[in-house]
């Protein structure tokens, strides 16, 4: 009775459940189910930082309570939101870069040794430089528009599409590729057959990852070299010891980042029905 | 040049970049724009705002911008590296750094008073600078003063948490955020000591200035009617800014930060306004080669010029 | 092989006689999925296994064998009826059970003795004579000389043994085995016959066996159940009651010829492929 | 001939090699050509980034000549290896409490919906922020020093071993699950035999991607509040237009990135010797 | 299924007969790993098949039998001697050839259909006439209706027949089986075996199958090695010269049992299992 982790498909023996006839009522109370978690532990969360904060009597420069940020967004969601538009911009357009490169740099050095005795160090070094050194560089070759920030989230976000592909690519069944490779099949199509389909649930968690690291890339892009955007609103908001504003845009960017994370997971579920992780309805069965 | 005389096509581009992002001092620059002084000077003026007066200098050294407002330290040091920029203002001849507190919790009066209080400083930069100068000036050690090193946006927040006693910074900018809490500052303000550093001023790429030495001219002469209007009336500069570039904290904050760097400056109604003189600069460079922050030896006299300042 | 004493192998011998299970499925039904690629697997079943019995499931691929000893032991719940061991209806995975899957499901990361002594560690059994059990199991099933190869190195029948040792190391009083020899040769597989039938009838275990083989169906078993094409239901229920232990020669005598002949004919009466 | 993506096992046909008999003389030949490629792809990164310099005669406090890089390191040595040594600890310090717990976080998540639900956007969130704007409550709440650094350390680095400890236990064999449930292993049983070490080699790509992270988590926390460390020397180089001694630091920096990457990987090559990864001597042969 | 009328079955019809292609062995022996673990896998093998032949290698679990067939598919080098396809060594994997492993090796993320479906991408069939013949195969192989469901929703003996629908669809010239048939029951297995044997006759296709039958091997076969226990070695080399296209009845003739008993001795005489 207790050897089953939680979650998994339905029809188990060891998790008490309602017969799966269930008609209209039983999907009401799932759906009550699956959105009172998140409710339940955002009230949670909130209701311990206003209480802290007034518990505590800390100054609002230093915390603002949730209560005076609802009140920043409430006044200011023009100015949040125009610039939050330009930090999405900037995070899909340099996340959209940054998967492509992973997954080709990725690929070219899960399948050739010297390519990754080559290539990997300096993708390393890209990857954990400390971007305010170079940020003059990023300021004389881009300027204070969008592209440095790209630019940024390129170098912010790629590496652990790398890193995923990497490991998804290597982990291929070897009999597989046997299998594919007495069909006659090309380097190319042993990728793009085999080696990346089956490498895809791992891929797309690298995927995950840098798209939840995304906005964050185009903020730091922002705070370094460029003026728009939040993260331009926040280091103004910051040096100016506007700490609400400060954090009625952090607010904005967190509620985008989970929104973005829980799309991505909906797009990992639509590309891996066949995954055990997604075998909601169907029981995993022998093969 | 009377209204509409110079064609628009002729007007002369001029792309400026400002030390930070905005903030109050930078209103005269906003009210030039708006009341039309640059376009009746012939001049098509961009303004952008900065990273620090350092990225300033390397971006108007690089030619990626004209004209640059921007701390001349900073300015100085990328001049002693063979940047190929010239300083062709200074309005701020007393620097603002200082050391900022809180009433009632330190009393700031004077170099040995320094010695206690947990003193929060940006390493690297103005603030070390200023220390390391002031150390010198004043006969202090370095090991005297109980220094922790703090990220710049850091440090107000843990001066008024209490985690620090005294900030290393902009006297202006911390005066005015104590004070915008409720509480009085005390402020150690480093060139009443002897500290020889100067505040803002301009400096324009070589190349722009061979090519448009006149374009330089009227952009300072407009920039200073921005200036003398703000300083007419900071209240107005404050309101106007607020709603033009969305301005953080109480109007009150804006006017005191404002006021409190027009106190270190020329007046802007005083016809030597920009002026920069041989002594000044001979100082600035022979204390920053002292410390080791300049190693050029170029004649001071090769770091300025005074030729376009408006009379 | 020449067919061993096997009174003293390590398998037959330390576990004391034990009583078995009673197992009974009433009217059990299984369907998978929904829409149109819903699948009915199972159409209502209802057998009792008695304590102790060997019995032998044959059927058509993909009638539901598989699917039948996964709900028995409380693997799956069924879609509709009730199945009960010991008297109490199966609320989880059966406990005391030694079961062979269909694949190897050998784990990548242990290599052969990792992977015979995981129940051991699982039921936390004493280490020392766990160890024991499984190098004489090893031995018994000829992959003694890979204990510290991993899978990926190990033939396709090799791993197979290896599954069947890891399912007899504690001893189970229940056996479920769902066709453990089908990667064994012939000779290999007469072998495992026979040393099936002896830890089943010197241990008592009620054991349950799902085979394509009908010699084995029957040379194994008291009783062969025969399952017709899917929707799979029970097509017949055959008693086989010669004596126990059995020899391989059994499969020789008519009495033994008779009883194949029985199934096959059960086989082709049901006429095509499933499809 | 080209259906083998290169860098499999050894023994493939189709791979052009000497035979496998090779004594020293082979061995020899082996080394050289595991060396030769990063010497290569150094000399041409350095080369390409002295010439460019050169050429577009950019003045070195924008971008400084590698050569001038080297004599900054060697002038400056021992001032570098020192503060290069606190950075270092407390890097090491945080990404081991930040694998724990990325662990530990990864595993509830996976194994109970309900805690998916009200942790992971929580974890999305710190994962997401930017830290600048939360630098000051860091300083407020842990004070200076170390402590600061190694929670800024942390909350850089643990969401990638989250994310990978979550597709690697969802990804375990349903079929083996439902065998050691069959031996009535208890949950924790099934999570620690069965889940967790096949989840291992996803998991380690989460654990190589924190490590190469924690070294500018470190810088980062140094920039916010330290007196030491390669953070602290850099943000004075950078203040101080030091732009060689800044790129020494980098670069010092970047050799020790890359040398904890390769560590990482001979660890997981230790950890996985099972792992089609891992083959090298044994070719993938049938199972 | 009664068996139907296979010349107008989709695998017989389209192809025209094709030259099959010699393949020679001479003295290979691999050896896998180093050290400790080294194992021999083969000692040395020497033996030539003609065009067209169909042939069976039977021997004991772990003998090397799939590992001689990842050799002459050119999947693996031999540790020495010379393998030689039409005449040229083996530098590579073999064209044109269908092949089986003993694991269905079925894609997880694709369904029935572009499993069955894959070998035509790679080859780059028209897609129109590929969905055809696929359709076709999946009927007569009993798995129509599962065409749009994934690989684990299978049975082991559905999935089998997949994988076996793969190898068949483009029709190869060569034909690699290792224990194709081995999750199926006995009537599904004996249907498969004419189905093999009519497509081996009438398409001439050079077919390798290993096999644990021993009645398998002869009924498909014009030939049938035995393969000795680990270092595998040919212990013998029977010819099977039963006329095409054969019935099941024929297992019942004298003769094909001879042949069978000739097989059983030889395994009877190697002794024991391998270890
Ligand atoms: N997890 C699953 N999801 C959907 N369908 C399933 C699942 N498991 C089994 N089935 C279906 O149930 C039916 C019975 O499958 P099962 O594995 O029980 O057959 P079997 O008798 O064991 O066949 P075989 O002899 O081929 O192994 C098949 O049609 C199969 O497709
Ligand atoms: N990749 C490998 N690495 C190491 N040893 C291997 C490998 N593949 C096979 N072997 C060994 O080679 C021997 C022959 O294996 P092979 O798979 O050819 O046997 P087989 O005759 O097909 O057996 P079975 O009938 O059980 O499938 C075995 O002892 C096996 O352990
Ligand atoms: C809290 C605070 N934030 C920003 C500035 C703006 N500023 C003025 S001078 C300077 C350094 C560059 O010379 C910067 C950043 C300030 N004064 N105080
Ligand atoms: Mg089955
Ligand atoms: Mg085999």
């Amino acid at each position: 009775m207790t050897a089953l982790p939680e979650g998994r498909p339905e029809g188990r023996l060891d998790e008490p459940r309602a017969p799966a006839t269930g008609g209209l009522g039983l999907r009401t109370r799932r759906a009550a189910t699956n959105l009172f978690p998140p409710l339940l532990s955002a009230v949670i969360g909130l209701g311990l930082w206003e209480g802290l904060v007034r518990w505590f009597a800390v100054p609002s420069y230093v915390l603002p309570p949730p209560s005076q940020v609802v009140l920043e967004l409430v006044g200011e969601w023009q100015y949040l939101l125009t610039e939050l538009g330009w930090t999405v911009l900037a995070a899909a357009i340099g996340v959209a870069i940054a998967i492509s490169l992973g997954i080709l740099a990725g690929a070219a050095i899960a399948l050739s040794p010297t390519v990754d005795r080559m290539l990997t160090s300096w993708l390393v070094v890209i990857h954990a430089i400390p971007k305010v050194v170079i940020a003059p560089l990023f300021l004389i070759w881009f300027g204070f528009g969008v592209q440095s920030e790209v630019f940024f989230v390129v170098t912010f976000t790629f590496f652990p599409v790398v890193v995923a592909t990497i490991t998804g690519l290597k982990s291929a069944d070897p009999d597989v590729l046997q299998l594919v490779r007495s069909m006659g099949a090309t380097r190319q199509q042993v990728l793009r057959k085999i080696m990346f389909p089956s490498a895809l649930p791992i891929i797309l968690s690298g995927v995950k990852l840098s798209v939840s690291l995304a906005p964050v890339g185009a903020v730091i892009g922002e705070f370094v070299a460029s003026n728009q955007g939040l993260g331009h609103l926040l280091i103004r908001a910051v040096g100016d010891m506007d700490t609400a504003l400060a954090f009625a845009a952090v607010t904005l960017f967190s509620v985008f980042g989970v929104l973005l994370w829980r799309a991505a997971e909906y797009v990992e579920g639509r590309l891996l029905p066949w995954h055990p992780s997604q075998r909601g309805d169907f029981k995993p069965g022998q093969k | 040049a009377a209204a509409g005389s110079p064609a628009r096509a002729e007007a002369t581009k001029v792309r400026v970049v400002l030390d930070w992002a905005w903030l109050p001092y930078h209103s005269p620059f906003l009210i030039a724009q708006d009341k039309g002084y640059y376009k009746d000077a012939g001049l098509d003026v961009t303004i952008e705002q900065g990273r620090g007066s350092a990225n300033t200098a390397v971006l108007v050294s690089q030619g990626q911008f004209d004209i640059g407002h921007l701390n001349i330290t900073n300015a100085a040091q990328m001049i002693g590296k063979g940047g190929p920029m010239t300083v062709v203002g200074i309005y701020q001849h007393k620097s603002g750094a200082s050391f900022v507190g809180i009433k009632g919790k330190v009393a700031l009066d004077g170099p040995k008073s320094l010695i206690g209080p947990k003193i929060g400083s940006t390493p690297g930069g103005s603030d070390a600078l200023s220390i390391k100068i002031f150390t010198k000036v004043s006969g202090l050690k370095a090991s005297d003063l109980d220094i922790v090193s703090l990220d710049a946006n850091a440090k107000t927040a843990a001066l008024l948490s209490g985690k620090i006693d005294v900030v290393s910074g902009d006297a202006p900018a911390y005066t005015s955020y104590v004070k915008a809490t409720g509480q009085e500052p005390v402020a150690l303000i480093l060139s009443d000591y002897g500290l020889p550093l100067v505040g803002f001023g301009f400096g324009v790429n070589n190349d722009f200035l061979a090519k448009h030495p006149d374009a330089v001219k009227k952009f300072l002469a407009a920039t200073k009617k921005g200036f003398q209007d703000a300083a007419a009336d900071p209240a107005k500069a404050c309101a106007f800014m607020a709603e033009t570039v969305h301005l953080s904290g109480e109007q009150s904050r804006c006017v005191n930060y404002f006021n409190a760097l027009l106190a270190l400056s020329t007046p802007p109604s005083d016809p030597t306004w920009g002026k920069q003189s041989a002594e000044e600069w001979q100082k600035l460079t022979d204390t920053l080669r002292e410390v080791g922050l300049l190693e050029s030896d170029k004649p001071a006299s090769t770091y300025y010029s005074n030729e376009f300042v408006p009379q | 092989m020449t067919e061993p004493d096997r009174d003293h192998s390590p398998t037959a011998s330390p576990a004391p006689s034990r009583p078995g299970t009673t197992i009974e499925l009433e009217r059990v039904t299984k369907v998978y999925g929904a829409g149109a690629l819903a699948v009915q697997a199972l159409s209502p079943i209802s057998v009792t296994l008695a304590p102790g019995q060997a019995v032998s499931v044959v059927g058509p691929s993909g009638c539901g064998k598989s699917t039948l000893m996964r709900l028995i032991a409380g693997l799956e719940a069924p879609s509709s009826g009730t199945i009960r061991v010991g008297g109490r209806p199966v609320a989880g995975p059966l406990e005391d059970l030694g079961i062979v899957f269909q694949r190897d499901l050998l784990l990548d990361w242990r290599d052969v003795l990792g992977n015979v002594l995981l129940p051991a560690e699982i039921k936390g059994l004493a280490p020392a004579a766990a160890r024991r059990r499984a190098a004489g199991l090893l031995a018994e099933l000829g992959v003694e000389r890979f204990a510290g190869h991993y899978p990926w190195q190990l033939s396709g029948g090799m791993r197979q043994r290896v599954a069947i040792a890891r399912a007899l190391l504690p001893s189970p009083t229940l056996m479920f085995l769902d066709e453990p020899f089908s990667a064994l040769d012939a000779m290999t597989r007469d072998q495992m016959n026979v040393l099936l039938q002896q830890v089943q009838s010197a241990e008592h275990v009620t054991t349950l066996l799902i085979t394509h083989s009908i010699l084995e169906a029957v040379f194994v078993a008291d009783r062969v159940l025969v399952m017709s094409g899917r929707p799979g239901t029970l097509l017949d229920d055959i008693a086989v009651d010669f004596p126990r232990p059995r020899r391989l020669s059994l499969r020789e005598t008519p009495e033994f010829s008779a009883i194949v002949r029985r199934i096959r004919e059960q086989f082709v009466r049901t006429g095509d492929l499933v499809g």
